[in-house]
């Protein structure tokens, strides 16, 4: 158990409901699932919300589902988060 | 094959007007017979009363590249014929009846090349990192799944 | 469609080189999303160890004009949203690599536009008088059905 | 039953095998099938053989199937006689 430096980047209709396009975040434990890690993510932007469904996340450049998952990161781990919305 | 005939992949991501000869002569190649080419553009459509003036596309550069060459594989796994694969995607602002993708695979018989092509438009809206959002006559704007 | 958007069938023979740019304008239109593209090129190619150089086309013109459009008309009849039919081929002599037919369909959604253009090319070598000799470097020739 | 004039055209290996691109052809019986048409080329033009099954007619820019069709000629008509040879 150790607690990690990560980045994340946002990109479409998450960036505009975080308002950033990429940030840092610090004490991120690990081994964390994905279900955890995207918790977290919307602690810290509760509008990430309204992706319900849609949202995508990327760990190193592999899609990962969100769920129980574990993800192994490695300090300084790029963390993509995406995301659209639904075709209306 | 001579050496000049290795297969290639090329991908390229534009903010400038895409060139649909660039991308056909990227594929060229004398062992060929046909060359399939899709062409997307940005159709004139209306949403919810809001007609759609053009359309923002943004894209995860370096994972968009490696999901490329993973397709890429794919294809060739499917259609071990096919000689060269060509990409070209636009980002940022694409106005209605600019491309915002063309792409051009080059086979010995055109079968091939003709199914690989199908495959690579509809694999390329699924999984590479690429999202577009609608802006209409009205300023507003939303991000579209990719899959149309 | 406003008057500017009836659909065009547009059929050309040319003794010069094929520009695809000029076949992928010939379709282009505010309402459709999706341009299909099919290049046929001479394929350096062997047969009985002859090795093939070129290939010489020959058309009945006239004959070719009213296929086409007869082509066209079954092609709407099976898939509606085709929007404009452009299809550009070369007479003469046709050097190994260069492009002998280059034809495009729009369409609003892509996928009518890929499966109108499979059965274009398919029914234009099936059914439209244009023949084609294959010239050897041995300074042979045999003309070939035109089916592959 | 009348006689009539009738242009022939040759294509591909057609022209090569009679030599010539085009003809006229004086009192063509009519009625006539295109396999007595078909016959008639062949008794001016014995290297027309050689196309076997691979030879296509067409009539006023229509195909027509060599058999018991019976063609109805117009005086002048352009009669298109075209062949490639088969695959090797």
């Amino acid at each position: 158990m150790a607690d990690l430096r990560v980045i994340v980047l946002y990109f479409a209709k998450s960036a505009e409901l975080t308002g950033v396009k990429e940030e840092e975040l610090v004490a991120v434990p690990t081994p964390i699932s994905s279900l955890e890690l995207w918790t977290l993510l919307l602690q810290r932007h509760p509008r990430l919300r309204l992706l319900q469904d849609q949202v995508v996340l990327a760990v190193r450049q592999q899609y990962v589902a969100i769920g129980d998952q574990v993800l192994t990161l490695g300090d300084g781990d790029e963390e993509v988060v995406d995301a659209v919305s639904s075709a209306s | 094959m001579t050496a000049s005939e290795e297969p290639r992949n090329v991908f390229k991501l534009s903010r400038d007007w895409l060139s649909v000869q660039e991308v056909v002569d990227a594929v060229s190649s004398a062992s060929c017979g046909a060359i399939s080419v899709f062409i997307g553009t940005t159709r004139e459509d209306e949403c919810d009363g809001r007609k759609v003036i053009g359309l923002e596309y943004e894209a995860y550069e370096l994972m968009a590249q490696s999901e490329f060459r993973k397709l890429c594989d794919d294809i060739r796994a499917r259609w071990p014929t096919v000689t060269h694969i060509c990409v070209h995607h636009r980002l940022g602002w694409v106005k209605v009846s600019e491309a915002s993708v063309a792409m051009a695979i080059s086979s010995p018989h055109r079968h091939d090349g003709q199914q690989a092509i199908q495959h690579c438009i509809n694999q390329l809206k699924a999984s590479v990192p690429i999202w577009k959002k609608e802006v209409y006559d009205t300023q507003e704007a939303s991000w579209k799944e990719n899959a149309e």
